[in-house]
């Protein structure tokens, strides 16, 4: 394989420590990634060489700001093939990108209108659509998907003329299946619904190109994918970024501003109120340049071989229930009849394991597979086969130390 | 199932022990002297908010002296509650409400299960001791 | 004085160079403050060593995190004196904090109601208020207060019983003075009205007790108190923020989700949708135990120090309208009668002086004052003499050159 | 009030320039060429959007040719508008649109009107010269 995690590891100083005297094995990524030194370079570079705010000043330190600042937009354009970086919003994450379009199509909607989601969302994309609901008196509808990512039977019947809205996850965060998107969002196209794609879990190890996907709406949070916490990218075709209502207002997406009237500035300032997370946007565009220096086909290699080997190993011993699929997939997710995942996760961790159990902010998804949640490994690519073994080993201690009744 | 042990035993055995896993096998052990509640004990109203498991407390007066059952579906937090309700069984509110818990869980070892991301959970089961 | 701006200065590295072959004088300290090194090693420490997503996960890092994360809370509370760590809301800023105040408010008002503000408000705590106002059919109205920062004399009238919520900035960004607020509020109270305090302007340099200001809202930046970029504050007490409707749904923020109904955390989870900006948290509180740490009434001393050495120089030259007070901020405004603030800006910036020329994002308090716009040198402790007089000494070039006719 | 300068004369008074402070005295020295539109031409139509300072601009076409009249509140600009207007004026739309305003921009020293976040001002005029 044309890449070596050992090598990149280099860049990640924060894994090369120890938790209780064991090696730390941090298998949480879908939760949040590290970041590389790259990523902290720039960020320490940002502060030490040209902060300053942005767009309303203009001298040395606030044209450098402005300009990277806007470089950083033109690169995340890039990265999901965006036709203009006017179609980038900075936004906190993807929570607030879902919010920013929910509350901005709450004009659109009527009593009665269909949102449609999937039956795999976490709750940033389903409560501020269950809350716009409440609002509109619109119906939130939920389309069945297996837990294997696939369609229901009789999917078509949720698609109505009444459908306004469709927002569906691309990868699932709790149970790591991806979703038939594009024959989804081509589906919902018919309807002429809005469609947004919460790509969250996607955006780390899967090329994203939006005009292929051809979503409305694109959605994803920096802190998953390399990056600095508190950035995230809301993605808009220029129609659908234009009927959105401002759900911010303030400074810098104004042109004038008098007591009785305000003229709302152009896309994309128009939906950035306020001084954006400048050190954010750098950071992240410098994940996305990590990123791209990669050989990105082996990182995601490597890391469906990871969960692979994970599954096979386990399937195996028998007595674990499995969520994830065998493939395609970088995380694994899973279940040991009695046997909360809260004690599975506390015997881990005291072993050096990073992982996480619960919910994983799904609890439709949690009770349609009949659990009360879930313990997930998630990998990136600075993990290793080690670190995988690890995770097996002391699971299978833990099962023989907590099973014990 | 054991009999339910004095604060004493509780103590020897967390004490003893010098490593998280025997700290955990050690809370397996304990979790065993937890007579179970029924179905129709573990309530909405008896279910403590804020636990990242489910956890039911069940408090009982008895000549002024205050008895505690519990539940949880987590072994580990049900190791947790002998241990809690060892300390406060069988004594006033007033003597259960003077006690400084945290201090002690701490001397057992338990202080992991007091940091802030944790802390919801065995913090809501103190709140609810000494209410 | 116990302070002495050059050893602070070897905080701030960004300080040390030169543009375009002059030395640098950063003077646009109201539009962001550059970062101290203590912060900048808070956040490299933060992601080298203890990075992880908080609240959900239970291991090694994430209890570390997790810890970090709420001691920065407890830190902020201390640092403006709010009674409990939960009094304090995560926001990206300002903008966004007074965003959420007017959102989470607009179940509660009805037509007619009234909003006040001061004319001498920021776009951000404006531009919110009149969009809720259009929305809910209540008025703006807006508390004249003088240039010089004190009422009107009939101020009386401007509060009614109809008087829902009174919003003010404590102290004006653009022409530095500050306002009568102690008194305000108590004005406001009278009448049982909401009161926000817009603290922007006003954490760099003065001590702010929300008890003792005894507003329901308190907000404020990180980016413009030596902190990162993309964090906020919004303090409220209790029963205020409990009355908020939350601005945004999704993970973090619920106790139970079901497709038909969902559960809201306890305050401030409640009102902190996702996974919030760790690292800016973290950096923030470092800002404000830097702040801590210094003598803060001699920053604050030479601060204005600063402001009265320009005031003085340039009141002398005549020729020059000033619009900032003598005394007691720290910060100057002014322009030239027949030369456009942003040629003066231009020439300023090619001799290496850093200032804000334009309206300051008030376009209305600019109309009051009969300017389009100012140019405006802000001070923060780092300033020193030789920059003050360097911009005194490089306007007066200016309007030599510019106002050449 | 001197003759509207050549773009010869231009690109002389501009490129002798050997650090800011001269450019920008040459540019007020080239601003007083630009004759001063009259308050009604300065009507919101003729605005140009997107300028920090406020920019007029009237496009007038004779023989297949365009000639530029401008006018902006700030003198830096208004020297800048000569420089821009000296490129384009008097040549058909055809020629106008062919142009680099960009680089021959940069030629004359003034480069750092063209940086994103001054851009919004010359970047602005550049187009509707060229529209
Ligand atoms: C008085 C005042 N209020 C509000 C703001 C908005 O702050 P931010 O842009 O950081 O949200 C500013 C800063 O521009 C300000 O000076
Ligand atoms: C699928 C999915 N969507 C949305 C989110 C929300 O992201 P954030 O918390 O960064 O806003 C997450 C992460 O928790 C996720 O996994």
């Amino acid at each position: 394989m044309a890449f070596d995690s050992y090598t990149l590891r280099n860049q990640f100083p924060i894994l090369q420590q120890t938790a209780y005297g064991y090696p730390l094995a941090y298998l949480d990524n879908a939760a949040t990634t590290q970041k590389p030194l790259f990523v902290l370079d720039a960020i320490q570079d940002y502060y030490r060489s040209f902060n300053a705010n942005v767009h309303r000043g203009a001298h040395f330190l606030s044209d450098r700001a402005t300009n990277h600042f806007e470089q950083a937009r033109e690169r995340l354009a890039h990265f999901i093939n965006a036709p203009k970086n006017s179609h980038v919003i900075w936004s906190k994450g993807a929570t607030e990108a879902i919010n920013m379009v929910a509350y901005g199509l709450e004009h659109l909607l009527q009593k009665d209108d269909e949102i449609l989601i999937t039956s795999l969302e976490h709750h940033a994309n389903l409560v501020p659509w269950q809350q716009l609901a409440f609002r509109t008196g619109a119906r939130l509808r939920v389309l069945p998907l297996t837990s294997n990512g696939e369609w229901e039977n009789e999917y078509q019947k949720y698609f109505t003329d009444r459908t306004r809205i469709f927002a569906a996850t691309q990868v699932s965060n709790a149970i790591g299946v991806s979703t038939p998107l594009k024959t989804m969002i081509a589906e919902a196209q018919k309807y002429h619904a809005f469609t947004l794609v919460d790509g969250a879990q996607a955006v780390a190890h899967y090329p994203v190109d939006v005009q292929d996907i051809d979503c409305d709406f694109y959605v994803f949070s920096g802190h998953k994918m390399y990056g600095p916490t508190g950035i995230g990218v809301l993605y808009g075709k220029s129609q659908a970024l234009e009927v959105l209502i401002p759900y911010q207002t303030g400074g810098e997406m104004v042109r004038h501003v008098a007591y009785q009237a305000t003229e709302f500035n152009l896309l994309p300032y128009r939906l950035e109120a306020g001084t954006p997370h400048i050190e954010g946007a750098i950071g992240l565009a410098a994940a996305c340049e990590f990123l791209t220096q990669q050989d990105r086909p082996a990182l995601l290699a490597w890391e469906q071989k990871l969960a692979n080997h994970v599954y096979t190993r386990l399937i195996k011993e028998g007595g674990i229930e499995l969520y994830s699929p065998e493939k395609n997939t970088t995380l694994v997710s899973l279940s040991v009849p009695n046997i909360h995942t809260i004690d599975l996760n506390a015997y881990l961790d005291s072993k050096g394991v990073a992982v996480r159990a619960g919910s994983h902010c799904a609890h439709p998804l949690m009770a349609q597979l009949g659990v009360s949640g879930t313990l997930r490994a998630s990998f990136a690519c600075y993990n290793t086969l080690e670190e995988a073994d690890q995770f097996c080993d002391v699971l299978l201690e833990a099962i023989e130390i907590l099973g014990d009744d | 199932m054991t009999d339910f042990p004095t604060p004493h035993t509780v103590k020897q055995q967390l004490q003893a022990c010098r490593s998280k896993e025997e700290t955990f096998k050690a809370l397996v052990t304990l979790s065993k002297a937890l007579p179970r509640l029924s179905g129709e004990e573990k309530t909405e109203d008896n279910k403590i908010k804020g636990c990242e498991s489910a956890v039911w407390l069940i408090v009982e007066e008895d000549a002024g002296r205050r008895y505690f059952r519990a539940d949880s579906d987590a072994k580990l937090m049900r190791g947790v509650l002998v241990a809690v309700i060892s300390l406060v069984t069988g004594k006033t509110q007033q003597a259960i409400q003077e006690k400084d818990l945290k201090a002690e869980l701490a001397e057992l070892n338990l202080s992991s299960y007091l940091t802030s991301s944790r802390s919801n959970g065995v913090l809501a089961i103190l709140q609810a001791l000494q209410a």
